[in-house]
């Protein structure tokens, strides 16, 4: 229990209590304190990295060897991986070479189209689903219509009261103003009440009360 | 299902990229070129142990690193491995990005141009490119090559079988450019166009004048000659950067040459003796294993004599009864390696011409480049200066004598301190100066400048002049070619005088840490002041009319009053009538920062004859360590680590006058830099921090404690029951959908509770609800929640596992697969409770197509507004918590919900507070919430 | 316009192709495309970590120039790993202790400068009715202060609270628009980017004509 | 049941559209423009031209750091962006060092970085420099304003930092004149806590259109100079250094798609509250 628990719980109290501190003092050795914590940091995590890809690989290797519904593609992902590495430590990873080439026409192309897709999502939403159900979400289409036209080219042309009075605001200037001032506004108060959640959180890890990030178990 | 169909695909694949690795991935490696044309500069005046070795690097070469061995025997250069011992300059090269393969080739056959080589056996011969006539031509082809293509750019290396030959010559292409280069303008400024009897002149004006010109004939004649190859002219270089195309490489049908290539240099300084003789030798390493060496060279260091003063002079102010010495020391672009001890000026008598026993009058530091000497002079004195470097060789300059001078020297500037910088980690101090002063700068321009055309006749050049341009009227005649400079003048604009102008006034602050400034107030004429809150630093005024206009600024400190001192406010009157620029003259105050600190000097060894090390009562010791500048009123002088924690520190200022002569200040120190143990700065910070950790940890006792508070009901709850009303009248299933992440989102964690809830009343309406989950953790904790739900309810039967389950681990499958499930089941009301990001589009869409009741509640900003449009009700943001919070009453949520009111609470009052502060001008509020940490 | 000749262009085509083919619906195509990913970014990640960050930041510094106090955290690093160890999990919690305490110690009063007080400094503007600027402050000031009190959960929304909370929402409601319309023009964006690519790449036609 | 037998209305039809049509319109919206281009001039809005400005008035020897915080999958909004900024450096003739905090990064910009050098010719660790990836997101920004060359001992092609003659005298923040972040999260807030308000960096940013709407309150507040706004910033960055490049052709597909998804959102609308007004 003592080691399981309060040790790394005094831990983190003890770690995030000096260098909470630590932001108010310039003195030297805070400074030093402070640099050695995060060489090291970069080091634990540094090796921390070897987790992410030894899980990856018992992940795969499991499914293949449970022979689970589609394992081949397992198949596929190891092997991939494998080649990246090979050809990555022999041939260099300047432009041209198989891992480069593998990286931005495979991987980038995947990458790329899956949210591309959302396009196409977005499309049928707004055909089939964006409804101004109140007044509110009315406020919330027009705004975003507004936006929308503001930030093509094409808004200035649509603009099409500037014909009558050449100097009253196009689309682009009212989805500028709507941007800058009651956007930023409310995001603003908004941003308030994150900030306020993410310093929450950090003060309930450092006093022990939040203690999802020690993973499960005892 | 399909599964022997994906079996062939997926070794389909591994097949497409076995084959890949076959298809040339493979590189052979080409040897580098051979380092050539390697010249050695041994740097003057030095203490003999710094070499400058230069050579030429090919940019066509595979060359990826060069190493420079030296040795002061021959055979250990010749000798692999005791080369090995050697340690060597290493220059790594950084080869402009290899193109991914192509090269802009440009096939000059029919252009008919030969390669002609100086002498083909060397290294790098040097190419003649020769134009083949009908009688030549055969000649040619019997010394030189064809020319097939030339390069502007270089092809990667190894891509052909032809003979590599590194050679030297610089060619350009030029091509005759098919669309005629449009005009280009000249602006004369304030200036008219006045026509009379002798033609078109500039005269005296207050409009401008643009022209139009056409090409200057020298340029037309370079431009429209026929497509040729040319060795560059340094004379007409403009026109071949305009026209031309640099050749990199000539390609012929035997051979590749290359022409193209940088200077690559290496120091060698220190470890080498003076006066031994070294021999060196370059290798270039393209980095696959294959190499090229230069043959064996030498060199030889030398300890030269130190450069003698130059400029000397000595200016005698007779009553004041000083002379100012001034001298040119050294070079300053050899600072670097400067080998001085010391100046001494002597007095310059007859007898000792050779200058070596003349009576020493003063001895200073190398940094030193003037000097004030009081005493008794007389009419022809003469004087000389000796450098005297560190191993006792002496130089000396041509002797020199007085000049009858007033000298002049300035007062010193006032306040001027030396301090230690604030909240720092004690690494740095800094020298203040001067009180805070305003400049500012008006700019006058046309906003909508209206032209009306001139005309001119035929045959009009614009001329450059010394003064200007005059327009001339020229006729080409076979005697008296036209000016080359002249262009033909196409059009004439001249500007319409403006009524109305747009005028934009920045403003200069000259000021230091300790003055207490925040910007400035700015009046135009009589109108209001009006605070630069936002320190953008100028005002800009439109469609001001012209005339005489009073401009005043002035400085305001931190609680919002002007300054008192006179240099902090400023009044301009000047008059607009054309696009105008007015610009305050900065304060001229020339300081030099000299710096004495023991240990500092001895590791530099400036050291004097007579004089051991550092002394802080001798001014000669110090060293300089800068100028002002023209803005700061202040320099920071931080320590590198080498020069840190050395105890004491001394300083003086030496303030110099436009005619050279000065004032140096008393020296201040002993200054040590402190280490500072809180940082002022952060005060507010500070404040805030404790005042959150306080809030919190109260009201998460208090709700411990059992303590209840009040939470305003949150209105999606009401929703929450209606829509599982409409389920259970529709006798559908629910849905509900936990997001996409894991168990530590607090999102997630409230979206579990309200599941709680949700959960338990169907169970006692008997409806079936459906949890698809992606995280597997979720999903068990998910399981828990809905079971013990249907216990509370005393309905255990209702629970069915299976309702809860894992439906897929990716995004987009997860989406599909939820809204499949929807489709499936006709679900009556879906509920969407936690952390979602692009997916939430496919449910919410889905989910509105099928008819059901919607209900959302995230705290994804970017997908709330999609949540808005789709759904009946949104929990927005902080209400999910909220929501959360109200329905478990749980002591932390609502402890911390509390806290984080109260801490809105407090941020509300400081936002009206500040406003109104900030309305009336009531500054030391504000600025307590202002924290800029300087650089 | 002429096809690319470039086989790794084709390939990517292939993949775009399989990807889009989702629309239809979820099929092998997809499915490989996911796992080539997975297999790629990986093996990606696995050289860029050992040339950039093992190699120079450990290797050279322990075994070249002895600094050899980071074994330390390389121990440290090695438990965080035993995490899949079930029996020996506990211990990857002292790494992760260390790391996520510091992490939240010093972005505690971090998070207060730069995202509470400046916001709040920024907030705090020159109201006037005779000038734009003023009256866009005075704009700024009624959001913030009423989406703040939306959010305000100690008191219910009724009177000039509720009022002002109403107000609020508006704010909201137009500040959700704006992230809307952005987010629109974001996700088509991306399409348009994989068009470019099969039409410049791989269909080799020049658009920028 | 009745009502579910009953005939089809016209808006009824139309609201039930299949979806696939509806991806077709706009898949042909998003290619067809490509053909017809408009070539509608696209002026530069404040944030975007206020980085555009200080760089400009930047000396030769100022450093300009440009982070490609993100992965693939917002490459075609982020990278025109970098494409753009980058060379604008090239071309102002300052020091411009590219890296990212995304291990995702390197791989996406180098392509761009030497298409770049070759177009200016542009010599990599002279002109500028490629420091690729290290570990630690707020670590590596905590650690390089202290100390570059210890943070990044090695650039992208494995050459030692310390022999960049670019770097020679760029050792921490206070040899930064100009961090930009571009990135598809919300990275900057991590530049923004150890960079721009420790050090005072000034600091600009390039995000994805999709979290643009929430960078506004740190423009105005001041904390960033700038900011590029989803693909349209990038081609207002295009425009002000006047190269017609990926992002401005983008433009052109936008314009239609966006009119397309507003004609969608009116006409679903309509047919709802008809469709409503009947029931």
């Amino acid at each position: 229990m003592l080691w399981k628990k309060q040790i790394p719980l005094a831990i983190t109290f003890i770690t995030g209590l000096v260098f909470g501190i630590q932001y108010f003092v310039p003195h030297r050795t805070s400074e030093n304190l402070f640099n050695a914590y995060v060489d090291w940091e970069i080091v634990i995590g540094i090796f921390g990295g070897i987790l992410a890809y030894i899980s990856f690989y018992r992940a795969h290797t499991m499914r293949i060897r449970k022979k689970a519904p589609a394992w081949q593609y397992s198949l596929v992902a190891i092997g991939i991986s494998l080649l990246m590495i090979f050809f990555g430590f022999i041939q260099g990873t300047e432009t041209g070479t198989f891992f480069s080439n593998m990286y931005f026409y495979v991987l980038v192309s995947i990458e790329g189209t899956m949210f591309s897709l959302l396009a196409f999502y977005i499309s049928s939403a707004a055909y089939r689903a964006f409804r101004a159900r109140s007044a509110q979400a009315t406020a919330l289409l027009i705004a975003a219509i507004i936006v929308m036209l503001g930030r093509i080219p094409l808004g200035e042309q649509l603009s099409f009261w500037k014909l009558i009075w050449s100097n009253a605001p196009s689309f682009t200037d009212i989805a500028n103003w709507i941007l800058n001032i009651p956007n930023m506004a409310a995001k603003r108060a908004m941003n308030l009440g994150i900030g306020l959640g993410i310093m929450m959180l950090s003060l309930k890890i450092v006093l022990g009360i939040e203690r999802s990030y020690m993973g499960s178990g005892d | 299902m399909h599964r022997p169909k994906v079996q062939t695909l997926a070794f389909l694949a591994i097949a497409v990229w076995v084959s890949m690795l076959l298809s040339g991935c493979v590189q052979e490696s080409t040897a580098p070129a051979v380092p050539t044309g390697a010249t050695v500069t041994d740097i003057p005046a030095d203490d003999g142990t710094n070499i400058l070795i230069a050579w030429r690097h090919y940019k066509s070469s595979t060359a990826k690193q060069y190493s420079v061995y030296y040795s002061l025997s021959k055979d250990s250069l010749e000798n692999e491995d005791l080369m090995k011992s050697l340690t060597p300059i290493v220059r790594t090269i950084q080869t402009a990005a290899s193109s991914v393969g192509d090269t802009t080739a440009n096939n000059v056959c029919d252009l008919d141009y030969y390669v002609v080589l100086d002498d083909p056996s060397s290294e790098n011969p040097r190419v003649t490119l020769v134009k083949a006539t009908n009688e030549n031509r055969d000649s040619l082809a019997s010394i030189g090559e064809k020319v097939l293509q030339v390069e502007s750019e270089l092809a990667p290396v190894g891509q052909d079988e032809l003979k590599l030959i590194y050679a030297q010559g610089d060619f350009y292409r030029v091509k005759p450019p098919d669309a005629p280069g449009e005009a280009n303008k000249t602006t004369v400024e304030n200036s008219t166009l006045a026509i009379d009897s002798t033609g078109p002149k500039i005269a005296e004006g207050t409009n401008s004048l643009i022209f139009e010109l056409g090409l200057s004939p020298a340029e037309k004649a370079f431009r429209d000659a026929e497509d040729r190859i040319v060795p560059f002219d340094p004379e007409q270089n403009e026109f071949f950067l305009k026209y031309g195309t640099k050749i990199l490489g000539i390609v012929t049908s035997k051979s590749r040459y290359t022409l193209d290539f940088d200077i690559v240099q290496a120091f060698i300084r220190g470890n080498i003796a003076p006066g031994q003789t070294y021999f060196y030798k370059i290798v270039a390493d393209n980095g696959k294993k294959a190499t090229a060496s230069s043959e064996i060279l030498e060199f030889t260091p030398q300890n030269e004599p130190p450069i003698p003063a130059m400029g000397a002079s000595a200016r005698w102010d007779a009553e004041r009864s000083e002379v100012l010495f001034n001298w040119q020391g050294f070079i300053p672009s050899l600072k670097p390696f400067r080998d001085v001890r010391e100046y001494t000026i002597h007095k310059f008598t007859k007898e000792d011409s050779a200058c070596v026993a003349g009576e020493i009058i003063g001895t200073y530091a190398p940094d030193f480049t003037s000097a004030i000497v009081k005493g008794e002079f007389s009419e022809g004195d003469m004087f000389y200066i000796a450098t005297t470097d560190k191993s006792d060789q002496r130089s000396v300059s041509q002797p020199f004598g007085l000049t009858p001078f007033k000298l002049s020297p300035p007062t010193l500037v006032e306040p001027l301190d030396v301090v230690d910088f604030e909240n720092d980690d004690g690494g740095a101090l800094s020298v203040r100066w001067g009180v805070p002063q305003i400049a500012i700068d008006i700019v006058a321009i046309d906003p909508s400048p209206k032209f009306e055309d001139k005309e001119l006749g035929e045959n009009y050049y614009l001329v450059p002049t010394e003064s200007g341009y005059e327009i001339a009227h020229l006729e080409a005649t076979e005697e008296m070619p036209i000016d080359p400079k002249a262009a033909p003048i196409v059009g004439v604009k001249e500007s319409k005088l403006a009524e109305k102008f747009d005028v934009s006034v920045s403003y200069r602050m000259f000021i230091n840490d300790d003055n207490d400034v925040l910007y400035a107030k700015f009046k135009l004429d009589d109108g209001k002041f009006q605070n630069d809150f936002a320190n953008v630093g100028s005002f800009k005024f439109e469609g001001l009319p012209a005339g005489e206009h009073t401009f005043e600024a002035v400085l305001l400190n931190s609680a919002g009053k002007e300054l008192k001192n006179p240099e902090a406010r400023v009044t301009r009157t000047i008059v607009i009538d054309r696009p105008t620029t007015y610009w305050d003259d900065r304060p001229t105050d020339h300081l030099e920062f000299w710096r004495g600190n023991a240990e500092i000097i001895r590791k530099d060894t400036v050291w004097l004859a007579g004089v051991p090390g550092f002394d802080p009562t001798n001014r000669f010791t110090f060293e300089q360590i800068g100028m002002s500048e023209l803005i700061e009123r202040q320099i920071k002088d931080a320590f590198p680590d080498s020069l840190r924690d050395l105890g004491e520190y001394y300083y003086f200022v030496r303030q110099v006058a436009e005619d050279g002569s000065f004032t140096d200040s008393e020296i201040f120190g002993p200054i040590t830099p402190k280490s500072q143990l809180y940082h002022t700065k952060k005060s507010m910070v500070l404040v805030l921090v404790i005042l959150f950790i306080a809030l919190v940890t109260i009201f998460l006792k208090l709700a411990r404690t059992g303590r209840r508070f009040y939470l305003r009901p949150i209105a999606g709850i009401a929703h929450l029951d209606e829509a599982l009303g409409r389920a259970t009248e529709m006798g559908r299933p629910i849905l509900y959908v936990l997001g996409l992440s894991g168990i530590s989102d607090i999102a997630t964690l409230a979206g579990l509770t309200i599941l709680g809830r949700v959960a338990k009343k169907s169970a006692e309406f008997q409806t079936r609800i459906l949890v698809p989950c992606v995280d597997p953790i979720v999903m068990i904790v998910a399981q828990e929640t809905v079971k013990t739900a249907c216990m509370d309810a005393g309905r255990p039967d209702t629970y069915n596992e299976d309702d809860v389950f894992y439906a897929a681990g990716s995004q987009f499958s997860y989406a599909a697969a939820v809204a499949g499930l929807m489709v499936r089941h006709k679900t009556a009301a879906n509920f969407y409770m936690g952390m979602f990001f692009a997916e939430s589009l496919i449910l919410t869409e889905t989910g509105s197509m099928t008819g059901s009741i919607q209900i959302a509640g995230t705290d994804a900003v970017t997908q709330i507004p999609f949540f808005i449009t789709t759904c009946d009700y949104t929990l927005i943001g902080e209400e999910l918590y909220a929501a959360s919070a109200y329905l478990s009453q749980d002591p932390l949520q609502v402890g911390t919900l509390k806290a984080q009111d109260m801490l809105k609470a407090i941020y509300m009052v400081v936002i009206v507070i500040g406003t109104v502060a900030m309305t009336t001008g009531f500054m030391w509020f504000v600025n307590l919430f202002k924290i800029r940490l300087e650089q | 316009m002429q096809l690319s000749t470039n086989i790794w262009v084709w390939l990517g085509v292939f993949f775009t192709l399989s990807v889009l083919s989702f629309l239809y619906k979820d099929n092998p195509f997809y499915k490989l495309a996911e796992h080539v990913t997975v297999g790629v970014s990986i093996g990606y990640a696995i050289v860029l970590w050992w040339n950039l960050t093992v190699y120079p930041r450990f290797i050279i510094p322990v075994f070249e120039n002895g600094h050899f106090i980071l074994i330390i955290p390389a121990i440290l690093g090695l438990m965080m790993v035993l995490r899949i160890v079930p029996k020996w999990s506990w211990l990857s919690r002292y790494a992760i202790c260390f790391t996520v305490g510091g992490g939240a110690g010093m972005g505690i009063p971090r998070s207060m400068q730069a995202s509470v007080l400046r916001q709040l400094e920024a907030t705090m503007l020159p109201l006037s009715l005779n000038s734009a600027t003023g009256i866009n402050n005075i704009v700024i000031f009624i959001g913030v202060l009423t989406v703040l009190i939306y959010f305000f959960f100690s008191k219910e929304h009724k009177g000039v609270f509720g009022g002002a909370a109403k107000i609020g929402i508006w704010f909201l409601m137009v500040g959700f628009g704006a992230t809307f319309g952005y987010t629109v023009m974001a996700r088509l964006s991306l399409f348009i980017g994989r068009v470019l690519f099969i039409l410049q790449d791989f269909l080799g036609l020049n658009l920028a004509g | 049941m009745a009502e579910l037998k009953q005939e089809k209305t016209f808006w009824e039809k139309l609201v039930q559209i299949d979806r696939r049509f509806i991806y077709l319109i706009i898949a042909l919206a998003m290619t067809l423009p490509f053909f017809f281009q408009m070539g509608l001039p696209i002026p530069a809005t404040k944030e975007v031209k206020d980085i555009y400005d200080l760089i400009e008035t930047f000396k030769p020897n100022d450093v300009v750091i440009l982070s490609a915080d993100f992965d693939p999958s917002v490459s075609p909004e982020l990278l025109p962006m970098f494409d753009a900024m980058f060379r604008h450096c090239l071309k102002a003739g300052v020091k411009v060092i590219a890296m990212s905090l995304y291990i995702q990064g390197p791989g996406l910009i180098e392509p761009v970085i030497n298409q770049a050098a070759k177009d200016y010719n542009k010599v990599n660790g002279i002109d500028y420099a490629f420091l690729g990836w290290q570990y630690g997101y707020n670590l590596v920004v905590i650690n390089m304003m202290e100390n570059l060359k210890q943070t990044f001992p090695v650039d992208y092609y494995g050459e030692r930092t310390e022999d960049l003659p670019i770097l020679g005298n760029v050792n921490n923040y206070a040899d930064y004149d100009l961090i930009t972040s571009m990135n598809g999260s919300s990275t900057y807030m991590t530049w923004l806590l150890y960079a721009h308000e420790p050090y005072n960096v000034p600091m600009a940013c390039g995000v994805t259109a999709v979290s643009a709407a929430d960078v506004y309150p740190y423009i105005q507040s001041g904390q960033f100079i700038g900011m590029l706004g989803g693909l349209k910033g990038a081609a207002e960055y295009e425009t002000l250094i006047s190269e017609k490049r990926m992002a401005t052709m983008g433009m052109e597909a936008q314009n239609w798609a966006h009119i397309f998804i507003i004609l969608f959102i009116i006409i679903g609308n309509i047919g709802f509250f008809i469709i409503g007004r009947k029931k």
